[in-house]
């Protein structure tokens, strides 16, 4: 890259540092989040440099927009139903007395410089050169049925990691659902929005756009960056925009189509690792010629379900009908 | 050669648009003024910018692409600003 | 120096001052935040060892691995939001103490 | 094969989500299946040798491999033991408590989720999977705290959350250096690879922290008495019971791969203090409650400590050849005996919350003639906690007294003593209030024999175990070669 590729590098590692600094620090939580995001978009960048694109679309996705959303959310609900001015929940208050807080504040300093020191070390001293599983990655995608790394190591080296994080998700969505429905307070219902015709307008004209980049990414996935992932964070974000523009999205799903979605991929991913532990002896181990065309099934049902827990995920804080789904055996 | 020299003029006039509204955002005095400098200076910058790299563009879907990426920056900006110019207006017109 | 050491650099800082705010930090947000703060700091040296070779492609493995941990790292923040919600529903308490007793404790009483 | 030992749980648990309202029914069936599988495999594993398999068919450097040997099996045949009876237990339980009727369409789910990945954590032998294994079963566990509504119990699941996440991120940090350093991420490959240095150190050091929080060991252990006791029953009994052994093994793996080149006297010392001073403070921190919840829950931080001297048993024997190491097998043993005990504690005391309405100690008043068959399930397992020679805790504690023994520490064998004292101690401070007379007019709801018997069957187990000494060793001794 030369100098000029050198500098940027400098100035985007201190931006980054700075901003990390600044948003444990400041004192208004709501600038906190927002320097969040701008950290979120900036890690964007980071990853575009290290060459990671795939990475850059979930992190400009997940880290800056659905992430961001969670945290302003949950904000504006704290400042405005606990009817307490914002200034007491936002701002740093200290309940506890000056020597524990400086005790603490000790403690933890303690602690960490104790695990930087090694850490620097450890980043000082790591290997620059080796290539990792690169090569072997090589050599192995002629029998991937895919062109794209990433991909192949997504979903045939180490499919059952892609099977273990959509877990994740679909825990993660149980979790949620059993706050909601353990909950035995009341629940506020989602603000209503007056009808706007700029944001109408807005809607229209991305839908459709913003579908198509989903399946677009979806489809890139097999041969470059993109994929089941990123196609079903878009979908996600696609919906998540429509809910905040006033629109009714998962809430008109029947309770067992929602439940459906959310499983489809996972239980997808099971039947075809078992069939394929019955024929070739493995779970999930592909047959020969047969890896591409199962890949792209796993993955239109994984985006499906990524795209429904995410946006259950999120939508879960200012939509609590979404809930309100799940039947009492009795 | 030619080409290259038009992309670089282009490139610069974006920059210093970007390097306007920033300015503008980070030393204008309310929320409309910075408002103001942010979106009319982005939405000029990145045409320019973008202009610079449709002069460098392979091909005919590399160059419909980025002419995309424009539009919908003026749209999110366009709407960006809209919400946040009435939020301010709202929590002017209603005290706490 | 190299962008794959420089980020290596950044990434251990940014997972100690992540590190630093979960620890000392006590209000229940910024433990959050400060949360996300470690992982991005993890992500960055997985992404800065993948790249470190110029000469090839970036390894492709620890990209797979760090977006299997960004899905991870959005849903524990989701969780962790919705606790934080329900907390606050019924009580006003925002921080959150790892070493002292939170004044109005009751721990001990189920 | 050993797949579906992860995935037939999981599979269950998305179905039981799909279909709550058959969610008993399927959730019964697929523990039912589980502990069949599991004893096939255990089965298999003690007659014919290690087994393993490569997901996806790629063999380590690329792919993920899973794994039983002897210790696996062991921790295999625990979670199938006590998961099992827990299994038998929850649905009964819920129906007569007063929570929500939803709240066993939603136990099923997390509980088989955990179930699924804590088998898989005794399995896999990829680090970074393991990572994600770990966080699935912390989001599960995170949950399940949840199902008791109370606002105590919400703000010790959020602190539960984020302390383990900080413990797994120091996990992750460790993964990253290794990788960086070594470009493999198989625990069999890394033990070939390694070579001491910093990035081993650090990568290691992380790596302890990060599972010593999970385990809870003093003074990581905050978190756990208010999490494990506020919870309801069962989800108590399985996170103390089963759910921190997953950290645990993890970390006695891991330093059985890759601590020969970094262990160091130091380190041992340092794990051993630890271990110490989470005995001592654990017993007397459970001397201290006046809730038979919280004094089980304070009881397992005191036993964490006892897991955690296999540190430095193991430092101190050089031992070679293919026996397995006294120090390894004694703490393994622990381990199980600890899971049943515990398990039927935590039972026992929701069969005191259904009877009473309340785990005050004092409501334990009166146990002897009103609830004959639960305080016999108290006792026996408060005696399987102690370990008396021939039971299953006493057969782990001489082989690790044995391991400890062996070297230069003296100072061992009274310490060893004075522990088991402060447990008895504790111990028989809960259990004299089951001979004492109940003052005041007895409120009693009848309790079925049936749920009171799973308690009794586990003490039964625990206490038994000591019988099986011989078949336990040579389980113990299968140990896998390489990665084929």
């Amino acid at each position: 890259m030369g100098p000029v590729g050198g500098v940027f590098d400098g100035l985007l590692a201190l931006v980054l540092l700075v901003l990390s600094i600044r948003l444990l620090f400041v004192s208004s939580l709501f600038h906190a989040v927002v320097l969040f995001i701008a950290l979120g978009l900036l890690m964007g960048l980071t990853w575009v440099r290290l060459q990671a694109p795939d990475v850059a679309l979930a992190e400009a996705a997940i880290g800056a927009a659905l992430t961001g959303v969670l945290f302003i959310d949950l904000l504006y609900k704290l400042t405005h139903r606990n009817n307490i001015r914002s200034s007491v929940s936002e701002r740093l208050i200290y309940e506890q007395t000056m020597p524990r807080r400086w005790l603490t504040a000790c403690l933890s300093a303690l602690v960490c410089i104790a695990l930087l020191a090694p850490l620097l070390m450890v980043a000082a001293q790591s290997p620059t050169t080796g290539a990792g599983l690169t090569p072997a990655v090589s050599a192995a995608m002629a029998a991937t049925g895919v062109t794209h790394e990433v991909t192949a190591v997504l979903l045939n080296f180490r499919s059952f990691d892609t099977l273990l994080e959509l877990t994740v998700l679909f825990v993660a969505v149980l979790a949620a659902l059993t706050l909601r429905v353990m909950d035995t307070s009341s629940l506020p219902t989602a603000i209503p929005k007056p009808p706007d015709p700029l944001m109408d307008g807005l809607w229209r004209l991305l839908l459709p756009l913003l579908v198509a980049v989903s399946g677009y990414l979806l489809w890139l996935g097999s041969f470059t960056s993109g994929g089941a992932f990123q196609s079903g964070i878009v979908m996600a974000a696609t919906i998540i925009l429509l809910s905040l523009t006033g629109q009714r999205t998962l809430e008109l799903l029947p309770p067992l189509v929602w439940r459906a979605l959310l499983v489809v991929g996972l239980l997808n991913f099971i039947v075809v690792g078992a069939a394929m532990l019955m024929l070739e002896g493995a779970f999930l181990q592909y047959p020969q010629g047969w890896a591409g065309g199962l890949i792209l099934l796993l993955e239109v049902t994984a985006s499906l379900t990524i795209a429904t827990a995410l946006v259950t995920l999120v939508l879960g804080l200012s939509v609590p009908a979404m809930f309100k789904r799940y039947p009492d055996p009795r | 050669m030619i080409l290259n020299l038009f992309s670089i003029v282009f490139g610069l006039l974006g920059a210093v648009f970007f390097l306007a509204g920033t300015i503008g955002m980070l030393r204008f005095p309310d929320v409309f003024c910075r408002l103001h400098a942010q979106t009319k200076a982005d939405n000029q910058g990145l045409g320019f910018i973008i202009t610079a790299l449709l002069l460098q563009a392979d091909s005919v879907w590399v160059a419909l692409k980025l002419i995309l990426i424009w539009l919908v920056m003026l749209l999110a900006s366009a709407n960006i600003s809209y919400l946040i110019g009435r939020y301010k207006l709202r929590q002017h017109s209603e005290p706490e | 120096m190299t962008p794959d050491v420089l980020f290596k650099y950044v990434a251990v800082l940014l997972f100690v001052i992540g590190l630093y705010g979960m620890l000392s930090q006590p209000h229940m947000l910024r433990k959050i935040l400060a949360g996300n703060l470690m992982s991005v700091g993890v992500f960055l040296f997985m992404i800065a060892t993948a790249a470190r070779n110029a000469s090839i492609t970036a390894d492709p493995v620890p990209h797979a691995m760090v977006i299997t941990g960004i899905v991870v790292s959005i849903s524990v923040t989701a969780l962790a939001l919705m606790l934080v919600e329900r907390i606050q529903r019924s009580s006003k308490r925002i921080h959150l103490y790892w070493w002292f007793r939170h004044p109005h404790d009751r721990d001990d009483e189920p | 094969m050993i797949s579906v030992l992860i995935v037939l749980p999981l599979t269950a648990a998305f179905l039981v989500f799909l279909w709550p309202r058959q969610a008993t029914f399927i959730g019964l069936s697929a523990s039912a299946a589980t502990v069949i599988l599991t004893a096939i495999c255990v089965t298999s594993v003690y007659l014919s040798g290690p087994m393993h398999t490569l997901l996806g068919g790629w063999s380590p450097p690329l792919g993920i491999r899973l794994a039983i040997d002897g210790l696996s099996a062991l921790m295999l045949s625990m979670m199938a033991l006590v998961g099992g009876l827990l299994s038998l237990f929850a649905p009964g339980y819920f129906k007569r408590s007063h929570d929500k009727p939803a709240t066993i369409t939603l136990f099923w789910p997390l509980w088989l989720l955990l179930w699924g990945t804590l088998n898989g954590l005794f399995m896999a032998a990829d680090i970074f999977t393991l990572y994600v294994l770990m966080e699935i079963s912390l989001l599960a566990a995170v949950a399940l705290v949840t199902l008791s509504p109370s606002q105590v119990a919400t703000m010790a699941a959020l602190r539960y959350l984020l302390v383990t996440t900080t413990g797994s991120l120091l996990y992750l940090m460790g993964v990253a250096i290794l990788y960086d350093a070594y470009g493999v991420l198989d625990m069999v490959l890394l033990a070939e690879e390694v070579q001491s240095g910093w990035a081993l150190t650090t990568a290691l050091l992380l790596m302890t922290i990060g599972l010593m929080t999970k385990a809870a060991l003093f003074p990581l252990h905050f978190w756990l008495p208010p999490a494990h006791a506020l919870s309801p029953v069962p989800v108590s009994a399985i996170l103390s019971a089963l759910f921190v052994k997953g950290a645990f093994y993890l970390l006695l793996r891991l330093w059985s791969a890759l601590g020969e080149q970094a262990a160091s006297a130091e380190f041992s010392l340092v794990i051993a203090m630890l271990a110490v001073a989470a005995i001592v403070w654990g017993s007397v921190q459970a001397l201290r409650q006046r809730h038979l919840k919280m004094l089980i829950a304070y009881s397992t931080v005191a036993q964490v400590g006892f897991f955690f001297l296999a540190f430095p048993a193991l430092a101190n024997s050089h031992h070679t050849g293919p026996d397995i190491d006294p120090g390894l097998a004694g703490s393994a043993i622990q381990v199980v005996a600890h899971a049943l005990a515990k398990a039927s504690l935590f039972l026992a005391a929701g069969i005191l919350l259904l009877a009473r309405h309340s785990d005050r100690l004092s409501a334990m008043r009166g146990m002897a003639r009103s609830l004959p068959v639960t305080a016999a399930a108290l006792a026996l397992a408060g005696l399987g906690l102690y370990g008396p020679p021939g039971s299953g805790a006493g057969l782990g504690k001489s082989l690790l007294g044995q391991a400890l023994h062996g070297g230069e520490h003296g100072w061992w064998e009274p310490l060893l003593t004075f522990a088991g004292l402060l447990t008895i101690t504790y111990v028989l401070s809960m259990l004299r209030y089951i001979v004492l007379p109940y003052r005041g007019s007895l409120t009693m709801t009848p309790v079925s024999l049936w749920l009171q018997a799973i308690p009794l069957v586990l003490a039964l187990c625990g206490l038994g175990l000591g019988w099986f000494e011989p078949l336990l060793i040579e389980l113990l001794q299968v140990q896998s070669g390489g990665t084929e």
